[in-house]
């Protein structure tokens, strides 16, 4: 393959980097203390660590977004300083961001075309950049059509479009910030090939990660960072998952839950042939019957997109149904507003958390009465009660260990990991007896994550009845009785949690039918 | 009603909408450049008093109605750069500053003709009208679209230059990216502040321009506040068009012809309050945006930009 | 930067801190003060007063005579404070040129009984000893450029571009429209609601000579957008409050002009003699407030025209004519 | 208590960046006035003098100031809501005119009665012509800043209409001057006068009071945590069940009350009559007036006295050095201009500040 690799006129190829006693400070916080990194050509390095641990602060350093205070970064053994991504992108270096960036209302062939000379300069010239464009796709078994819009793809496309447009730059060296959170098993399996496909040719692979075994899985190398430090490159072949984590996490972590016997109670949601909307009134949840019972984790699992974020919605309150019905403790909620689920005693971790969770410019306190600001103790005949307000969200601060300096507080200012578990607190405070979970610990560290689940399982244990929607598989099968598998917006199986297996659920949340799944297994 | 209806007085709304659309297409092709990129400035309507004063002096004084507006487009420029500094280097309220700016330049153009021509009504020699041949023979046709002056031509040809620009150049490319999604084009070595600062400089020369066009291609002369909201209505224009070139020629066209009509039927005795009358324009612009929705509305329009650090 | 800015603002207050020197009144000089909507150079009112105020200046000594002046005080509470401001700085004689100043004279006037006050357009003097009033009946002169309109265009057709549909321009356009229509000319009338809209009013005046008017009048400070439309086009102008002739030479047949200075010589003399209004004037033909300037330097114009204009004047001075149709 | 007198300092450090800003415009106005051929410190002694330098000057810059605070106290409502109000000049003329024509109109002849009504009235006029584009806003998502721009000039034919047809004062047309103005008020619906001769009047003590209402309405009752949650996020809110729509519209409707109120006290408690440009330009100045209170009500009440005062000195300073009232216009937009460009620095301390904890 590597006779095939394709170059445009750049700088030398990147045989080696290095990150040498890189330092960054913002003010208050060391963000990278010291680190040091090195990557070859043909390697994929992984750079392990949990969430404020450094690594995107790290990467941007070498992507040219931020300068470091000290420290040198060598191309081929010859410092190099980047002022912008140009200089990066000159310089043979490519990054594809966890958020993509990416034009929504500009075509693939557009976003890939964004900020390069033409040949045709001043005018654009797409004819050239599509061709250039669609040899790479060729080389890479890339799959991608230049004259969709962004806002047309799916996200494994949209992640297609970021990889071209690195290499369409002549990246010699990618950096790839979290790149599996938002694909399928099968999807990532694919990724992975096309991984190991650039690195054959030659290309330099940093690979950003807290997932364990997908780090195993395909790195050659591992850099773990915590607290802004460099804790230990290790060579693949003799590291295991438990090692991985305790070094990232700085303790041992339990990476299994011990979980109590289900004890089913009654049905407490109920959802029938339910039919919903998207915002352009295409059904994306077709036909989906579902129970949960008190006492009772239901996973769904499924590739994002297939639904789930308007079934939540439809459960929650915030999106009407075109068909069917929902029950609430045998209460028809089908056209309940928000607020009437809330009353009803169900609770709502949203999947968007900066978005819909929380308020970023309220404090702690205005976020915690967020839905029941209007009830008693916390206001009367519409007046705050403020020392009720306190003391609540002081207690459940406490309760959910919550590490903030106080109450009044901004919540743009806490963790990712510490903004969940006061979401988390607020939901769980409010004594639910259903709770939808949409993505709980997506983005959140490996620490909070588990804190997050234990939680998850007490509840569990003590009767709430809890529909846990997550595209981790891992999390799905750690937590949940029983298993839903989403896709198109229908319910491809139901299966016992404790006896499924990654690959069945894998080909399931392909759409593959339950029998067929289990046969293949 | 029947006078209204007969192709000599049909033609003359138009001919006179096509002329009073030229400063709302000047204003609103600069406007639609800014906002593309993600800025919106309401200070067009201080821009224009600027460039309607500085475009009028210069003619005054030198005759040369080229350098006229040359001083319009300089001034226009300094103008814009006052509002890029504050919106986009200082990511200040931008409706706000906006407002700021008019007040700035609608009051200083005023003292600056108080200071230097003393106040007083002075009329220049403008742009002459331009029978273009053949197509200005056309009976009603050629006086309605086809003699005009060269200011009112240059103004339509804006739509198709705008479009160009925006669609099929490397640097359109780079505007609506930073309009959308200024991460994804910094990320990709996109100077965001450049494109910014390029955007609304370029927005004020034009709309520098269309105060010059109010000053010396239209009424050759100069008074205070004679721009009388133009600026504003131009702002509004944008949004209706969808951020798309040639329907902010539709809007203006409309907008024009209806004040045309207004005063037409005012002329031919048509018995409707006058005040009434004017305000027409207006509500027609307000239920035009209710049903202007477009996926092309610029995500970060007013959002000034920042490196996050996550 | 913080150092700067201190630094700065510690100068300002310097300056702030710094008490008004007291503003010197001197006994033997006459201090008038002019409180007005719009600008000392509209071209219409405004200019009218200020210009009277000129001549009158010229009739003092070197010295003798101090001339201050509000613009742009549309708004009313301010043009109050600037009022009593002046009564209060000592102004001999403070006038408040719009109709709109009424109620704030009613109330200042009486605190300062030695100053006098005159107040434009107003409709009574509400028994102060100290206000006069008075107003411009445009009507009169509207009614004789109606007449004439119509000769000189051999009943063609007239177009006027009004700016709002009150006050003294209101009161012109009816008596213009009463005028041409006895004398046979169709006239149409156009307003752009707006005392300002430049842009607006030129494109009125457009569309009237789109419709075949070749005469055009109107009033308010937007007039010179109409007028520079009638220049282009070779139309001819009927100017009025002020002299409109330095517009368009070419163009301006005739002005109606406001003069007030026989109003502000009586008031003068009557304040001499201890008398500080109490007092309405009319601007009319009579006591030649209302003047034609003819535009004789640069057209042709029949001297029958003239006369005939001079003529309807006297008749109205004598009540033979109404210039507004009976109501 | 370190961690109190700190943020007590930061506040303060807040509140004083207007004022340099102010400061600062000023100081550039001293080369304008050099070059006016003016002398600056006889400029802005008289502006001082004007503003503040005297028992007169103060109850003029509190009668000036009164609309302002009213505007603005509408303007930050509406901001904390997530809209941006640039209507108040419509808002001020038809409150005018509603009040008016209610006071000219029902002959009930009881202060006790017609003087809370009146001013109802206006308020609910503001409401409405606030509210159009609030709903607009709200239900179609129609920009709001240029729906209020709009209302703005539809106001202003509006009341010329009604000012020279309907609502004309029948003695203008008698007297053939035919200004452009509604007859005087009937007495009994007059607001009390404070300081007589002054117009100093009760309305100044309603708007203050209101000051006070709009915080505790925003900071201490669920309806403005609701307004502001939507104005901060609306996600958010409508995952708490919050009506997202209302609440946008509210805060507008509310913003459109409290300017129609300002007209209606203009005309109730100085004018006592509406005539053209009733609304003075206060629409537009009450936006500076909460941009520089921080968008807090009750810090718009110092800053309406302020630009109050700034407004009242710039006459003074006009009457005195006889520069042009362009000049006052100029200084004011370089104000507006720095104030706004200055508020990066409160964002920059307070972004410091949230890093280091």
């Amino acid at each position: 393959m590597a006779e095939k690799r394709i170059t445009y006129p750049k700088s030398d190829h990147i045989k080696k980097l290095q990150m040498i006693d890189i330092t960054k400070r913002f003010p208050g916080v060391l963000a990278n203390d010291r680190v040091n990194l090195e990557v070859n050509e043909g390697e994929i390095l992984a750079l392990l660590g949990e969430n404020g641990a450094g690594k995107s602060t790290l990467m941007k350093q070498l992507y040219g977004l931020y300068t470091p205070d000290s420290g040198q970064i060598l191309i081929n053994g010859k410092e190099v300083v980047f002022h912008s991504p140009t200089d990066a992108i000159n310089a043979g270096i490519g990054m594809i961001h966890q958020h993509f960036m990416l034009v929504s209302n500009l075509t693939v062939v557009e976003n890939v075309a964004l900020g390069l000379k033409s040949s045709r300069a001043p005018f654009l010239d797409l004819k050239v950049v599509e061709r250039r464009m669609m040899d790479i796709c060729d080389t890479y078994n890339l799959k991608l059509d230049p004259k969709r819009y962004i806002w047309e793809l799916a996200v494994g496309e949209q992640q297609r479009v970021e990889i071209v447009k690195a290499l369409y730059r002549g990246a010699d060296l990618l950096i790839l910030d979290e790149p599996t959170a938002v694909l399928t098993p099968q999807e990532v399996d694919e990724f992975f090939v096309i991984l190991k496909k650039m690195a054959e040719a030659m290309h330099s692979l940093i690979f950003i990660s807290h997932k364990l075994n997908e780090v195993i899985e395909i790195s050659d190398r591992v850099t773990v960072l915590r607290d802004g430090c460099s804790v230990g490159s290790v060579k693949n072949e003799n590291i295991t998952k438990t090692d991985l984590a305790e070094k990232m996490v700085g303790r041992p972590v339990v990476l299994q839950y011990d979980r109590s016997p289900l004890n089913r109670r009654e049905v407490r949601l109920k959802v029938e042939d339910l039919y919903v909307p998207n915002d352009w009134d295409e059904d994306k949840v077709c036909g989906v019957s579902l129970e949960i019972h008190g006492g009772e984790i239901l996973g769904l699992a499924g590739v994002s997109g297939n639904g789930q974020r308007e079934l939540a919605q439809a459960l929650s309150g915030l999106r009407a149904a075109s068909k069917g019905k929902i029950y609430l403790d045998g209460v028809d909620v089908t056209k309940a507003a928000p607020y009437e689920h809330n009353l009803a005693g169900q609770s709502y971790i949203p999947e968007e958390r900066n978005k819909e969770g929380i308020i970023k410019d309220f404090v702690i306190t205005e976020n915690f009465i967020l839905e029941d600001h209007d009830k008693e103790p916390y206001s009367k005949n519409s007046i705050f009660n403020f020392k009720n307000i306190d003391r609540e969200t002081q207690r459940a601060v406490d309760a959910f260990a919550v590490k903030t300096p106080n109450l009044k507080t901004m919540v743009k200012n806490l963790s990712g990991g510490n903004v969940q578990k006061l979401i988390l607190a607020r939901e769980l405070s409010r004594k639910p007896r259903v709770l939808i979970a949409a993505q709980p610990t997506r983005g959140v560290d490996i620490g909070a994550s588990e804190y997050i689940h234990l939680r998850l399982l007490e509840q569990r244990d003590l009767g709430m009845a809890t529909l846990l929607i997550s595209e981790d598989l891992d999390e799905i099968r750690a937590l949940s009785d029983r298993i839903a598998v989403i896709f198109d917006g229908r319910i491809v199986g139901i299966v016992d949690g404790p006896s499924a297996t990654s690959e069945m659920l894998g080909l399931m949340m392909a759409g593959v039918p339950l029998e067929e799944a289990q046969q293949k297994k | 009603m029947d006078n209204l209806f007969n192709p000599e007085t049909i033609f003359g709304i138009i001919g006179m909408a096509v002329t009073l659309a030229m400063p709302y297409l000047y204003a609103a092709i600069g406007e639609l450049f800014d906002q593309t990129a993600g800025c919106y400035n309401l200070g067009t309507e201080g821009i224009m008093m600027m460039g309607a004063f500085s475009a009028f002096y210069v003619v005054y004084e030198t005759g040369n109605l080229g350098f006229g507006v040359l001083a319009a487009a300089i001034v226009g420029l300094l103008m814009g750069l006052i509002m890029a500094v504050i919106s986009v280097t200082f990511k200040a309220e931008q409706g706000i500053s906006g407002i700021g700016l008019t007040m700035f330049g609608v009051g200083l153009s005023s003292l600056l003709f108080k200071t230097l021509l003393n106040g007083t009504v002075l009329s220049v020699k403008g742009f002459k009208s331009i029978r273009i041949p053949i197509l200005g023979d056309i009976p009603y046709i050629g006086d309605a679209f086809f003699n005009h002056n060269i200011m009112v031509y240059v103004a339509y040809l804006l739509i198709p230059i705008a479009s160009i620009i925006l669609y099929k150049t490397t640097l359109g490319l780079k505007i609506r990216a930073v309009g959308q999604n200024p991460q994804a084009a910094d990320t990709l070595g996109v100077s965001v502040n450049k494109i910014r600062y390029l955007c609304v400089c370029g927005g004020a020369i034009l709309a520098g321009i269309a105060g010059a066009t109010f000053s010396i291609a239209n009424i050759n002369m100069f008074q205070e506040k004679m721009t009388n909201g133009t600026g504003y209505i131009a702002v509004a224009l944008v949004y209706f068009s969808g951020w798309k070139p040639w329907r902010v020629l539709l809007g203006a066209l409309l907008f024009s012809f209806v004040n045309a009509l207004q005063l037409r039927m005012q002329v031919l005795g048509i018995n409707i309050p006058s005040d009434i009358a004017m305000m027409m324009p207006y509500l027609l612009t307000i239920v035009t945006l209710i049903f202007v929705k477009s996926r092309d509305k610029p995500a970060a329009l007013a959002v000034p930009y920042e490196r996050s650090e996550n | 930067m913080l150092k700067k800015n201190s630094i700065v603002v510690l100068f300002i207050i310097a300056i702030l801190a710094m008490a008004a020197l007291p503003v010197a009144a001197a006994d033997d000089v006459f201090q008038v003060a002019m409180i007005m909507p719009s600008k000392i150079n509209d071209y219409s009112f405004s200019q009218s007063m200020y210009e009277a105020l000129k001549v009158l200046e010229s009739t003092f000594p070197e010295g003798g005579f101090e001339l201050v002046y509000s613009e742009d005080m549309f708004n009313v509470a301010d043009a109050r404070e600037a009022i009593r401001d002046y009564a209060d700085m000592g102004y001999d004689l403070v006038i408040a040129h719009g109709s709109q100043y009424g109620t704030s004279l009613q109330e200042i006037a009486p605190d300062y009984p030695e100053t006098a006050f005159a107040w434009g357009n107003g409709t009574e003097f509400y028994g102060q000893p100290n206000i006069s009033v008075y107003q411009a009946r445009a009507e009169q002169g509207g009614y004789v450029f109606g007449q004439v309109a119509a000769k000189y265009t051999n009943n063609g057709k007239l177009g006027v571009c009004g700016p709002v549909e009150s006050g003294d321009a209101k009161t012109y356009i009816d008596g213009f429209k009463n005028g041409a229509s006895e004398a046979g000319s169709p006239v149409s009338v156009t307003y752009t609601s707006s005392f300002s809209d430049v842009s607006l009013m030129s494109a009125a005046a457009q569309t009237h000579m789109d419709e075949g008017a070749t005469l055009l009048t109107g009033t308010s400070q937007s007039i010179p957008g109409a007028v520079s439309v009638v220049k282009e086009n070779n139309g001819i102008w009927m100017g009025v409050q002020w002299d409109t002739i330095p517009l368009a030479p070419e163009n301006v047949l005739v002005s109606l002009v406001y003069d007030w200075s026989p109003i502000l010589n009586d008031i003068v003399s009557n304040m001499k003699e201890g008398s500080f209004g109490g007092r309405a004037y009319d601007l009319t033909f009579k006591d030649g407030g209302l003047k034609f300037v003819w535009n004789t330097e640069n057209m042709e114009i029949d001297p029958e025209l003239i006369a005939m204009a001079d003529d309807l004047a006297a008749k109205i001075t004598a009540g033979e004519i109404s210039p507004l149709p009976a109501q | 208590m370190i961690s109190k007198l700190r943020s007590l300092f930061n506040k303060t450090f807040d509140a004083i960046i207007p004022l340099f800003a102010t400061l600062l415009a000023l100081f550039l106005g001293v080369f304008m006035l050099k070059a006016l051929g003016k002398d600056p410190l006889a400029a802005y002694a008289a502006l001082f003098e004007g503003a503040f330098g005297s028992q007169r000057a103060i109850i003029q810059t509190i009668i000036k100031a009164t609309p302002l605070l009213l505007v603005g106290i509408g303007v930050c409502i509406a901001f904390r809501g997530g809209v941006i109000n640039i209507g108040g000049e419509g808002q001020i003329i038809v409150g005018a005119l509603a009040s008016a024509a209610f006071a000219l109109y029902v002959p009930i002849q009881s202060r006790w009665i017609m003087i809370p009504l009146c001013l109802l009235t206006s308020m609910l006029a503001g409401a409405i012509w606030g509210g159009v584009p609030g709903i607009l806003k709200a239900k179609l998502g129609v920009n709001e800043i240029l729906t209020t721009v709009m209302m703005n000039s539809i106001a202003v034919y509006l009341s010329n209409f009604l000012l020279r047809g309907p609502m004309i004062d029948p003695h203008e047309i008698e007297m053939g001057t035919r200004a452009a103005q509604t007859a005087l008020l009937p007495e009994y619906t007059f607001l009390t006068r404070l300081a007589p001769p002054t117009q100093l009047n009760t309305g100044t003590i309603l708007a203050l009071i209101l000051a006070g209402v709009a915080f505790v309405m925003l900071f201490k009752t669920t309806i403005g945590y609701r307004i502001r949650a939507v104005g901060k996020s609306a996600d958010a809110s409508r995952y708490a069940g919050i009506k997202v729509p209302f609440y946008q519209a509210l805060a507008l409707i509310l913003g459109g009350s409290m300017a129609g109120l300002a007209g209606g006290i203009e005309v109730l408690g100085v004018q006592h009559r509406v005539m053209e440009n009733i609304s003075a330009n206060y629409g537009f100045n009450g936006i500076v007036t909460a941009l520089f209170g921080s968008l807090h009500p009750l810090g718009t009440i110092p800053a309406a006295f302020l630009f109050g005062g700034l407004m009242v000195g710039g006459n003074k300073l006009q009457r005195t050095v006889q520069v042009h009232s362009a000049f006052i216009d100029t200084l004011l937009g370089i104000i507006v201009l720095f104030v706004v460009a200055a508020k990066i620095f409160s964002t920059r301390r307070s972004k410091k500040r949230a890093i280091n904890g």
